[in-house]
């Protein structure tokens, strides 16, 4: 019996069980976490093919939609189902090693319930529990980042969930308004009687929506939170947080976007926004000096590039998004973890101070390196593939728009290029020429990298492994009857 | 009836403007209660009773405690 | 100038939702979801309180996550707080006796007052939110009123847990027996309008309240105390 | 009068929005702005019961008999504003011990003095 509810019960289950089991032996708490997303990736890649087939509406409660709430496993949510329990599994490992101080357990409970809010939001079938576990990988990401309880950690707490706290708001008061049109909160069910209503009244809402989900997505004007809160966390909660949150938020605005909405006139507006997102972002990590913020606006970056290549509107434009999404999980997360070491190792997070660490730190160093070339996109790793994909999708529109865009683009490729190489080059090419003793980070630690560096070379070197599942995704947000006909049956 | 609800939701919206002049925080907390309160009431009148017992219970009376410890741990007057 | 700034972004959001609002006419017909709970909510949930049917039945899944959230704002906090340097032992004046004596007698009706709204959360207004705010606020009297008395910490936790277990294996032994769906209502729904009746519901909203009940504590207890 | 049935509601709700939006955009105090949320919060709750309302409808219990089906107001506001309050605590809970920590470190609630990090 594999029922995909169990992605999100059992982890659940765990974060409720987890308090009483810290009593019981304070040592065994922190494999918890390794177990149950271990559990959710044989779930999800036992699920893979059979929902390729066909997809699985789960009914909760056994009440048909629109009356109860309902689970859509389609591609997309077993995509990122899949990616969020990868990520999840493999930083888990790497936290055994990483987090030493601090309420452990309530870090493990924290680290659960965030990727089960994830998990949640990209499964389920209906508005206003997509609110509530927006509200669940919300809440835990505030507590994550002032986790460590220094000054930066719960300044940028405090403004992240000021900023996070009115976007849920204008969220719930969008859910209102739609509900109070439509007297539905299924999503199906609201794209079906969408075209019923007029636009102009169908306007507010989709704005008061998509703003409040923007916020977590970090699109232009929402993200002044974001460089702050991702620098500030554990590295471990900065990979999840820049690989999975940001795009899960993402996943929720273009979900609203396409499938509720049908707004594909807002697009345009979004290719836009999204390279402004692109060049802000790569712009501000030029100038950065700490080597988490930088990274925390190259996130900025990539969501942009991602906006860009989704807002195409085509089947080969959305499904290489979604591969951008893929490698840029697996790239910054792989750089946040080795960061992580780096930052442990020197003290600092001082660009200027990594000077002459690569002799010190050689393996970690090398992961961090190819963490950067991936997401830079150079060959032969997982960045370039779908950098590649995403620009052969612009080009194949045949716009000259989109052709002018691509320039831009590659420009913000070569901002980002620049300030990768300058990091590697005071790593590798500065500081003392002597031979210093090596001290590298524990060994479960680099073997967790070492399989976000396989994966990426894997991906990189072979794209076509995914290419099925990315085309039956992309397909999911263009036929959005498909969507309906599957839920309403 | 009316008239009553009208009065009512005057009075929650002056506490509401007043929660933004009082200098003194445990003022504003007063105040912020005071709408929760209001807004219980007329939650009840909108034959909503469930509601207006939760928001009765949590929303006036244990965030006007949470509220309070808050400030008596930070300070009581804004500058 | 930024307040300037700040109202004129306001009066535009109000102006599009005052648009939006001609489409929502006050007091009109309720709509077709709303209407199907209504007609059926009593043969499928067996509760009388429709509220309590789409909370737990309908919406079960909701309630679900709400009651996560409650748990991570309790743990968030207790990770916030718990860092921080404390400063000695605050000195605790002993409370008069009559507040002493008052406490006493209040504190377990105060209990059984909450208890009651939430055993009669299917029946009546109120259910185990409500009853778990009122639990935790004779948690709060008795912080007020004799201070030198302190919660078990490990009872807290324990009993917070195994609410939320209840409420996830009731919902895994729905998917195991009855109709394989999660949270559904596979127990006999008994006799309308009586307290045994409709099937899982006391026994979730009956967990939902200890839940409710030991989180609050919680906060208010790591509040007081931790900070 | 008609004016004043058929939209009081509304006026209280979005008039404790707006004011709840003004707290946070303007207000510098930290505790003040958390009040913000907490009016807003409260501000969309009533929102949300008054479009469930249907015009001399009663609650939806069938406490006793005689109710008539038809004229109960709409459940489904009142189980999600349920789940809205309890997460409007939530977060003020969060909100306020991280209020507490901040005053540990800087001594201070004022927004405008606390720039570790550029805001």
């Amino acid at each position: 019996m594999v029922n995909p509810i169990l992605l999100i019960v059992v982890p659940l289950g765990l974060a409720f069980a987890l308090p009483i089991v810290n009593l019981i032996s304070k040592k065994i708490i922190k494999y918890i976490p390794v177990l149950a997303f271990l559990f959710n990736l044989i779930l999800s890649l036992l699920l893979i093919p059979k929902v390729l087939e066909q997809t699985i509406i789960v009914k909760i409660g056994g009440f048909h939609p629109p009356f109860g709430i309902n689970l859509f496993v389609g591609p997309v949510g077993i995509l990122f189902s899949t990616l969020i329990a990868l990520a999840g599994f493999l930083v888990s490992i790497y936290a055994l090693s990483y987090i030493k101080e601090g309420p452990k357990e309530k870090y493990h409970i924290l680290y659960l319930l965030l990727l089960t809010g994830a998990t949640g939001v990209v499964l389920t079938g209906d508005m206003f529990n997509l609110f509530v576990f927006f509200e669940i990988l919300c809440i835990s990401s505030y507590a994550l980042v002032a986790y460590l309880g220094n000054k930066a950690g719960i300044e940028s707490s405090i403004k992240y969930l000021i900023q996070g706290s009115v976007g849920s708001s204008l969220l719930l008061l969008g859910i209102g308004l739609l509900y109070g049109q439509l007297g539905t909160l299924n999503m199906a069910d609201i794209a079906n009687q969408i075209n019923s209503i007029s636009s102009p009244s169908i306007f507010v809402p989709m704005i008061f929506i998509i703003t409040g989900l923007g916020i977590e997505a970090a699109i232009f004007p929402l993200n002044a939170w974001l460089p702050d809160a991702h620098s500030s966390a554990p590295s471990s909660i900065s990979a999840i947080l820049s690989g999975i949150a940001i795009e899960v938020g993402l996943y929720a605005v273009i979900r609203v976007i396409f499938t509720i909405f049908n707004a594909s006139s807002f697009l345009m507006f979004f290719v836009f926004l999204g390279v402004l997102t692109l060049l802000i972002g790569e712009m501000s990590a030029f100038s950065q000096k700490n080597i988490k913020r930088m990274l925390a606006y190259s996130s900025i970056g990539q969501i942009g590039l991602i906006m860009f290549a989704i807002s195409l509107n085509t089947q080969l434009g959305i499904s290489a998004g979604f591969f951008q999404m893929i490698s840029h999980t697996l790239g910054k997360g792989l750089l946040f973890l080795s960061v992580g070491f780096l930052i442990y190792k020197t003290g600092s997070m001082k660009i200027s101070s990594f000077e002459g660490i690569g002799k010190k730190m050689p393996i970690t160093s090398l992961l961090f390196t190819i963490g950067a070339f991936s997401i830079v996109g150079l060959p032969p790793f997982a960045g370039f593939a779908s950098k590649f994909m995403i620009i052969k999708a612009a080009l194949t529109t045949g716009q000259l728009l989109f052709t002018v865009l691509i320039g831009v683009i590659l420009l913000g490729t070569v901002i980002e290029g620049a300030y990768f190489f300058k990091v590697i080059q005071s790593i590798y090419f500065k500081g003392t020429t002597d031979i210093i003793k090596r001290d590298e980070a524990p060994l479960i630690a680099l073997i967790s990298m070492s399989i976000f560096v396989l994966l990426i070379i894997f991906i990189g070197v072979y794209p076509d492994f995914i290419a099925r599942i990315l085309n039956s995704a992309a397909s999911e947000f263009i036929n959005r009857i498909d969507y309906i006909r599957s839920v309403l049956g | 009836m009316i008239i009553i609800i009208s009065l009512l939701v005057i009075i929650m919206l002056t506490a509401a403007v007043s929660a933004i002049f009082f200098k003194d925080l445990l003022n504003a907390v007063i105040a912020a209660c005071m709408v929760s309160l209001i807004a219980s009431v007329l939650f009840y009148l909108l034959q909503a009773p469930d509601v207006a017992m939760a928001e009765a219970s949590i929303g006036a009376a244990l965030v006007a405690a949470i509220f309070i410890i808050a400030i008596s741990k930070t300070k009581r007057h804004e500058e | 100038m930024k307040k300037i700034i700040s109202l004129i972004l306001l009066f535009i959001i109000c102006l599009g939702i005052v648009f939006c609002l001609q489409d929502i006419p006050f007091g009109a017909a309720k709509t077709k979801v709303g209407h199907y709970y209504i007609d059926n909510g009593r043969e499928e949930t067996g509760a009388t309180n429709i509220v309590t049917s789409v909370v737990l039945n309908y919406r079960g899944f909701d309630t679900l996550g709400e009651v996560t959230i409650l748990f991570l704002a309790a743990i968030g906090l207790g990770a916030v707080l718990a860092t921080l340097k404390k400063k000695g032992k605050r000195q605790i004046e002993p409370a008069s006796l009559i507040l002493k004596t008052g406490c006493r007698f209040l504190f377990p009706l105060i209990l059984l007052f909450g208890a009651y709204i939430f055993i009669h959360g299917h029946l009546t207004p109120g259910g185990g939110f409500q009853g778990g705010a009122i639990i935790a606020s004779a948690f709060l009297l008795v912080y007020l009123g004799c201070r030198e008395r302190k919660i078990n910490e490990v009872a807290n936790k324990i009993t917070e847990s195994i609410a939320g277990l209840v409420f996830i294996v009731m919902g895994l032994i729905g998917l195991t027996v009855g109709g394989h769906y999660f949270l559904s209502n596979f127990m006999p729904k008994g006799e309308i309008n009586t307290l045994f009746s409709s099937g899982i519901i006391p026994i979730i909203y009956i967990a939902i309240g200890f839940k409710v009940g030991s989180e609050l504590t919680g906060i208010i207890d790591n509040l007081m105390e931790k900070s | 009068m008609e004016f004043l049935s058929n939209y009081i509601y509304y006026i209280g709700a979005f008039g404790l929005i707006f004011i709840g939006l003004f707290i946070i955009l303007v207000k510098h105090n930290l505790i003040k702005v958390i009040i913000g949320i907490g009016i807003l919060d409260t501000g969309v709750n009533l929102f949300l019961i008054a479009v469930g309302y249907i015009s001399k409808g009663t609650a939806p219990i069938f406490s006793k008999a005689g109710l008539d089906a038809n004229n109960m107001v709409d459940p489904v506001p009142q189980a999600l504003v349920l789940t809205s309050i309890v997460i409007g605590v939530a977060i003020l809970a969060l909100a306020l011990s991280l209020a507490i920590r901040l005053y540990k470190h800087y001594g201070t609630l004022d927004l405008r003095k606390i720039k570790e990090q550029r805001w």
